[in-house]
């Protein structure tokens, strides 16, 4: 072998129930497809902007495969489009944030248990830390789960956050994208000392590296954090080292800061083909679960690609609406005067 | 190179990598490189993934043993056409495809031709450039080689090929004596395995490739004007002739 | 809504092919000037010592000039292609357009 | 303090020039004038910036004078007040108007006063660039408008350029100021070409300008709005009502006395601003025109501004900006009154 160590040779499903592995595959896949279509979207300017996860897919559903919707919560910056999906949210609800229909999203979160789309890089992870406080004081059974990455872990709010939980024994689980880059910051000139997991112990709690683009990793590495949590254990952090194929957003040209040949190697470890593979392999999947799988994920992505394309607009009176649970005097005369002067 | 095949005594074998096109309908491409080179250099620096993946193909990339990431063994009875044949077939079993169209290129194109005639109905189509019947060893001083004492044909091949950073020499010494020791022979030929021959115009190593085409029942031949042996493998005319070729497969086989 | 305002150049000059190659001849130009690529879509042919290689377009935008001819000896860090990239590609938001508004309301001076 | 536009025989030597470009220009220039300055901040070195703003600056000053920062607008102010403390004149970017927020502990507590809790002995010269104000249908945190909080902080000095002539002055006397200024560039205005003349500040610190003369009412605005507000005099001129257009400019320390002055002319004034209406700077410049021209006011300033909502998404902007008809009608209300 020559000096070049290894990679890893791709997912082992042997401890993860097939049926789990193969909603996992479905999962990426329709978020792969969706994801194709929100950029075609974009062209077609029906979003303004949008920022893609390809190459991410395996990092966000594995970690959101590993969570008990029915107790946990999840806290997304605005790249987590495959947790949604994952979680079962409704996508024409979490695409209309991305046609700009309404900044958090048209679902429900609550409902959801997946907070709303949130642009503030390292914004929600304090959230994290008070949801899973919150928990923790009425003895309940959920954990929090705050998604941040390279960049956000430079911010204070992070640090922060990340101290409380040890602080409190939160029962949270820190999951870092650790996606190479920054905008157009590569990780080396982003996190110091080279590693997020490593700060963990620097806050009272264990740090875990996994292959970002190995799904069952990723989920066994969440599930095993999740339980240490439930069990009283308190936080834990997980870097996942993935990489961020597409552009920032469709408005960033990577043309100026970053080498083609690099996202090339990376597209050849594509997430997908690797665990495609990996079932191939164990005989959890034959060519009709992949052909029935492609044909279901379509399907479901022209329904939601449709169904956010042709979501109306929000009306004029939107501005005024949810600024207060109980609305002031003030602000209803400023709906008038917008109605008289501005409204349709 | 991010897989790995094991031999029988589970020692590593042979590297190789999957990409193009995911999903994708059709039997994946295999692509093998010739003496010297290995899948990077062959394929993906000169555009091959990209085109393969436009075309919406997945495919199975290898470096050959001697190779690139692959190990590096000194005995030449691991580098015979035989023994490399069935490497590939088993890459094959490993990517769980029972079959596969392949695009060879030189020393590729001539292990390609004998994963076909030993494996029947492994090949679906192939693609053999830079691929001619003429001995390429005939007038080579095999024993010498490491000394670099040969000329001949074979001769500059091997000294680019050693002089690669990286390169191990007495492995490809060994590569060539293995390849030489089964002469290439047009018959048998591979059964029910259209082939296309691509060629630089000005390719000595494809002289004669024209005559053995029009022996075999299904074959065609394309020369690439200003092309030869050594810069033939990125020209465009080359993707898409090969890309048009094998996509004829489509709906046909199996 | 594609951005037809102005463009700025971008030259892009023969990268490090690695493995110590100084220099490589230009094999053949996949693209024309005047035409527009995009970003990774193959842009030239080059032959090294070693192989072929096919150089993939960094940039999305018009190909302006091309500087070196097939045939010709190119050394790393010499200018093979120039690009018109739209100035405004790749910034956050939309870049407003400039029509006149639109209005209702009427004026009318006052007495004095 | 206010005199004529640009006279047009100077325009002669003028080039097409949009702010995206004069600001460039200004930093190139002040890189070169004083080895002290620094440019830093997210994506400004390599990238050049997300709306290519510091474009080829790190390629013709090196990357120890213009650099990228990890992602933390805090710490990148926290910076620059160090480096100030070590002789440094840093020129930091916040990326968008939405992200200072995280910074405003050390713009407010510790850059603002550092000067006067040391008795002049640690002094602050620096320039913090903000691209500003909405207009660009960008995202959420992309389109706020901060002057009203920054005005309101002692020690701070804040302007905002309405075209490329002024963004490449005021860039150029904020930088070389010793005092530190909050610089809010109108991202809406980054690619308007206009033939101008990039050439030293001609106005002193604080000054504002007119930049249309009229005589029956004024309208008070900044960055974009001014923009805004010379459409709709022009409209207004179609009726025959002449509306004059006062840039601010500056918008701590405003120009109380140009104020003043216009407002005599006219006896009416109304004030254009992105920023939601309560506790906007309008309030400020209307409490100014009161208390400097309350004799010349024939009907209380009027102020058309953002509504006191969170700043919309794309497709509602329009209806939450202050619109043409919008000012024209404030207009009217002060002509009827």
């Amino acid at each position: 072998m020559n000096a070049e160590e290894a990679a890893p040779a791709g997912p082992d499903l042997s401890g993860i129930p097939p049926e789990l592995s193969r909603s996992m595959y479905r999962d990426m896949l329709t978020a792969r497809l969706l994801d194709d279509e929100a950029i075609a979207l974009q062209r077609q300017g029906v979003f303004p902007a949008y920022v893609s996860l390809r190459g991410q897919e395996a990092a966000q559903v594995g970690s959101a495969a590993a969570l008990d919707t029915a107790t946990d919560f999840a806290f997304p910056t605005y790249r987590e489009m495959a947790v949604a999906l994952t979680m079962g949210v409704d996508m024409v609800g979490y695409l209309a944030s991305h046609r700009a229909l309404w900044h958090g999203g048209l679902y429900d979160p609550m409902e959801s248990r997946f907070g709303p789309v949130n642009a503030v890089v390292g914004g929600p992870v304090p959230h994290a830390v008070g949801w899973a406080l919150g928990e923790s004081l009425r003895d309940g059974p959920g954990c929090a789960i705050a998604y941040f990455g390279d960049g956000a872990s430079s911010e204070g709010d992070v640090h922060e956050a990340m101290n409380f939980a040890g602080v409190f024994g939160a029962p949270v689980v820190f999951f870092c994208q650790n996606n190479q880059w920054a905008l157009s910051v590569p990780v080396e000139a982003q996190v110091a000392g080279g590693s997020v997991a490593a700060r963990a112990a620097g806050y009272g709690m264990p740090g875990v590296r996994v292959d970002g683009q190995d799904v069952a990793a990723v989920y066994e590495a969440t599930r095993a954090a999740l339980r240490r949590a439930r069990d009283g254990g308190g936080p834990t952090v997980i870097e996942a080292l993935t990489y961020r194929v597409n552009p920032h957003s469709t408005s960033d040209d990577p043309g100026r800061y970053r080498d083609p040949a690099e996202e090339r190697r990376w597209r050849e470890r594509d997430p997908i083909t690797l665990t495609r593979r990996a079932l191939e392999r164990a005989g959890h999947a034959d060519t009709d679960f992949f052909d029935a799988a492609e044909t279901g994920a379509r399907a479901f992505c022209e329904a939601a690609r449709d169904g956010v394309g042709n979501a109306p607009h929000p009306a004029g009176s939107d501005l005024f609406s949810h600024v207060y649970r109980e609305p002031t005097e003030a602000l209803r005369r400023q709906q008038r005067v917008w109605r008289d002067e501005v409204g349709p | 190179m991010d897989q790995t095949l094991l031999d029988a005594t589970g020692e590593p074998a042979l590297r190789y990598t999957v990409g193009g096109a995911e999903p994708s309908r059709e039997p994946p491409v295999l692509l093998v490189h010739g003496f010297g080179s290995d899948f990077e250099l062959n394929w993906a620096r000169a555009g091959w993934v990209g085109a393969l993946r436009n075309s919406g193909r997945r495919l199975v990339g290898v470096d050959l043993p001697g190779h690139g990431g692959s190990p590096r063994p000194h005995d030449p009875e691991r580098y015979t056409p035989k023994a490399l044949a069935a490497l590939l077939a088993r890459v094959l079993d490993a990517v769980g495809a029972p079959e596969a169209d392949v695009v060879g290129y030189s020393m590729g194109s001539r292990l390609s031709w004998q994963l076909a005639v030993d494996f029947p109905g492994r090949v679906r189509r192939a693609v053999l450039g830079g691929f001619g019947p003429v001995d390429a060893f005939e007038d080579t001083d095999l024993e010498g080689l490491e000394r670099g004492a040969d000329g001949g044909r074979f001769g500059a091949v091997f000294a680019a090929a050693a002089a690669l950073p990286g390169a191990d020499t007495a492995a490809l010494a060994a590569c060539a004596r293995g390849q030489a020791s089964q002469v290439y022979s047009p018959s048998p030929a591979p059964d029910g395995v259209p082939l296309l021959f691509v060629a630089g115009e000005r390719d000595g190593i494809a002289e004669g490739v024209e005559s053995l085409a029009a022996a075999l029942p299904a074959a065609e031949v394309l020369r690439l004007p200003r092309r030869d042996h050594r810069n033939a493998v990125s020209a465009q005319a080359f993707k898409s002739a090969a890309t048009e070729f094998l996509a004829r497969g489509r709906g046909l086989s199996g | 809504m594609t951005h037809t305002g102005p463009t700025s150049e971008r030259t892009f000059a023969l990268p490090d092919l690695g493995e110590g190659l100084v220099e490589a001849t230009v094999l053949e130009w996949l693209v024309q000037p005047g035409e527009r690529v995009e970003r990774n879509q193959p842009l030239v042919e080059l032959e090294t010592a070693k192989s072929a290689v096919e150089i993939p377009s960094p940039h999305t935008g018009v190909v302006a000039r091309l500087h070196a001819e097939e045939g010709r000896v190119v050394a790393v860090g010499e200018p093979l292609a120039t690009f018109a990239v739209e100035a405004g590609a790749g910034i956050v938001g939309t870049v407003p357009t400039e029509e006149k508004p639109t209005r209702r309301v009427r004026l009318r001076p006052p007495a004095e | 303090m206010t005199e004529l536009a640009v006279p047009a025989d100077q325009a002669a030597t003028a080039t097409e020039t949009s702010m995206q470009q004069a600001v460039n220009a200004a930093l190139r220039t002040l890189l070169a004038e004083d080895p002290a300055t620094l440019v830093f901040g997210e994506d400004v070195g390599r990238l050049g910036g997300v709306f290519r703003v510091t474009d080829g600056l790190q390629a013709e000053f090196g990357d120890r004078r213009v650099f990228d920062t990890p992602l933390a607008e805090s710490a990148i102010i926290g910076l620059a007040v160090g480096l100030a403390m070590n002789g440094w004149r840093p020129v930091p970017e916040l990326q968008f108007d939405g992200f200072a927020y995280p910074a405003v502990d050390q713009i407010v507590n510790q850059m603002a006063r550092m000067h006067y809790r040391t008795r002049g002995a640690a002094p602050m010269p620096i320039t913090l660039r903000l691209p500003s104000f909405g207009g660009i249908q960008a995202p959420e945190h992309h389109g706020e408008s901060l002057e009203a909080l920054f005005a309101h902080v002692p020690g701070l000095k804040v302007c905002a350029p309405s075209d490329p002539a002024d963004a490449y002055g005021l860039l150029l006397q904020s930088v070389r100021a010793d005092d530190p200024v909050i610089y809010m560039e109108p991202k809406a205005r980054y690619w308007n070409r206009r033939a101008v003349r990039l050439g030293e500040p001609d106005l002193p610190i604080g000054a504002s300008r007119t930049v249309r003369e009229g005589r029956h009412a004024t309208l008070v605005a900044w960055g974009a709005m001014v923009h805004r507000c010379e459409q709709a005099a022009e409209l207004a001129a179609e009726d025959g009502v002449e509306l004059e257009v006062l840039d601010l400019r500056w918008l701590k320390p405003i120009d109380t006395d140009g104020l003043a002055a216009s407002v005599a002319r006219t006896g009416r004034a109304v004030v254009v601003h992105e920023a939601p209406l309560t506790a906007g700077l309008g309030a400020e410049v209307s409490a100014l025109v009161t208390e400097h021209a309350f004799a010349s006011l024939r009907a209380p300033v009027q102020r058309v501004t953002g509504f006191d909502v969170p700043y919309p998404a794309g497709p509602l902007e329009p209806q939450y900006l202050p619109t043409v008809d919008r000012i024209l009608l404030a207009v009217q209300r002060t002509l009827e009154f």
